[in-house]
């Protein structure tokens, strides 16, 4: 076994509620926090959405009023409180029409962190930077 | 001879992700690689035992029960099991339950991760 | 035929809902379907509401469940609720098919 | 007052489609409808007991009860629950298991079918 | 409630393999066949595989061989073996370059029912003679 | 980067798929992505096959569940055994990603 491969990279590329592979990055992403249990060093999770999966980002989901369950804005915001890198790319949400003003923020959490739009191609070289992939 | 992580969200019958993931994970143990098997999501209903084998149907029961004595270690997510009524008692034998970080643990330490996170 | 269609999806079904047809057709968005209401993706509307003589509807918890509201919702689509879904399939169409 | 047959393939968790379904089988019974309601693939997932209510996934299982109660004729195909190791004693009380046979009988019998066969 | 509405159509609209879907279309088709224990009248089925559903009709599925599992090959076959009308939508096995020779038959199994290719149309007339449909 | 990407489904996956660059890539072709090297949709193969500097593999078990044979494979496309699949992606692809 060689050194470990801490950098691991979460990338979402599937709508919100149409199952459940959006939210389970999330939370897996979200769960790097606690590998210590388990190893020494600490896991570097970086968090992307593209293509049709930067509709998880959109804020003001109603999912708990209309079906009582946990909206994936409240996991993204949750993430974004722990100060997780989160990407979404540039070109799906022009492509989508979607404004950045209604992408989610965590600011009512105390959250600095913020969502970064950025282009596919910087995502490319987060890919190229992390040790491993999970496409969601 | 290397680590292989596979993660796998999809379920026992459908998609045949498992068939594919099961296969695999034979082949590298074959080779002699280690590998860990994460379920995760709807790949949960692989964990429940007592599967009844219909040939209409995905079932890998056996061969699963056959690869952890070679071997595989498979770890089936906690919540995605109680959130589907499926019990402690009610996994196959040799199944570990735990959350998702034993999987990123693993994951971080291993060669090789494929993560099949689709239904 | 009196035929309600639940358009359900964001991809894939366009090919098949473009040549189906009947008398009286209503075309429900429901789960990601609803995104087709919403969205101008390349700067249009989705051309599954050019559908001829088609009522369109969209599911109100859907639509707001992804984060949209009823002053988004394209001005050829109807907002409704379940209670509205129900005597909808009950009373006005005969047939139903989930796309 | 009409008859309304509801058909779904889907998983408890993941496309929110049974969510749609015990909606749409609640609205239509509170205004008088009789509704029966058929699971089979991996919609069968719904009819394990012992579902653990997590803010996070679908719980359907007390809703499902109460719809019960109040008439809601709920079916699970047998095949499909015994291929994911569901068994009889399993089963939410009162979800009769039978074959996709009487789902097609009680289609013919009903005013409307909504069959959503998607995962 | 009125008379019985026997005549059901089964329309697969999904390809093989990645969902259960075309299967469980198949085997609730046959299941038409039995529905007597239940009910007086028989229940006519009629199954039509449209836009990439037209996959589960090609030949010589291996899914036994390679993976345990019975193919939907097998399946089809049953039913033309019951005589059920099989419907495969013209222009679609046209636009994924399908030659008709490709198709499964049944003659094996002595079959006299075939899959009738036929334009979208006829697949559409057909759905208003029945009455329920079940999209797949 | 050396990624091997695993190409899983007829439809829906193209966008991001065409985007993805890597010093060394290869694709995979399974469960429906075998579609993608034995169907000719409207005349033509798939422009999927047209990606620069990658190299296509499909996997064997996959193309025949579907009905198809090696002879119906285009000729950019390596048909290879679950057996080839673990060396490859052990020994000369270090990423892995699942489209």
């Amino acid at each position: 076994m060689g050194e470990l491969k801490n950098k691991i990279m979460f990338v979402v590329q599937r709508p919100p509620y149409k199952s459940e592979d959006p939210k389970l990055a999330l939370t897996h992403a979200l769960s790097s926090g606690v590998t210590s249990i388990h190893i020494d060093e600490e896991i570097v999770p970086t968090v992307a959405f593209i293509g049709d999966g930067v509709l998880n980002c959109i804020k003001d989901q109603k999912s708990m009023e209309a079906y009582g369950i946990t909206s994936n804005e409240r996991h993204i915001k949750n993430m974004l409180a722990t100060d997780t890198k989160t990407l979404v790319c540039k070109e799906d949400i022009e492509r989508l029409g979607i404004k950045e003003d209604r992408l989610i923020d965590a600011s009512d959490m105390g959250a600095e962190m913020t969502i970064k739009v950025v282009p596919f191609n910087e995502i490319l070289k987060e890919m190229e930077a992390n040790d491993h992939l999970m496409f969601f | 001879m290397g680590t292989l992580s596979i993660g796998v969200f999809s379920s026992l019958v459908g998609s045949m992700n498992l068939d594919f993931a099961i296969r695999l994970a034979q082949t590298a143990i074959n080779k002699g690689h280690t590998v860990n098997l994460w379920l995760s999501g709807n790949a949960t209903t692989l964990s429940k035992d007592k599967q009844k084998e219909f040939k209409d149907y995905s079932h890998l029961d056996k061969i699963l029960r056959d690869l952890m004595g070679k071997g595989l270690s498979v770890v089936s997510c906690e919540a995605c099991n109680q959130s589907r009524g499926i019990q402690k008692e009610d996994l196959i034998g040799g199944i570990n339950r735990a959350s998702m970080d034993l999987y990123l643990a693993n994951s971080a330490q291993s060669d090789r991760v494929l993560h099949i996170g689709v239904e | 035929m009196r035929l309600a269609l639940f358009y359900s999806d964001l991809r894939g079904i366009e090919s098949i809902y473009n040549r189906i047809t009947a008398h009286e057709l209503g075309v429900f968005l429901v789960s990601n379907g609803i995104y087709h209401a919403v969205l101008k993706e390349n700067g249009k509307p989705s051309p599954i509401l050019d559908k001829k003589d088609a009522t369109f509807y969209i599911l109100k918890e859907d639509l707001e469940t992804r984060g949209f509201s009823d002053n988004e919702v394209d001005k050829r689509v109807k907002v409704i609720a379940y209670d509205d879904l129900v005597d909808l399939i009950m009373d006005k169409y005969e047939k139903l098919a989930w796309l």
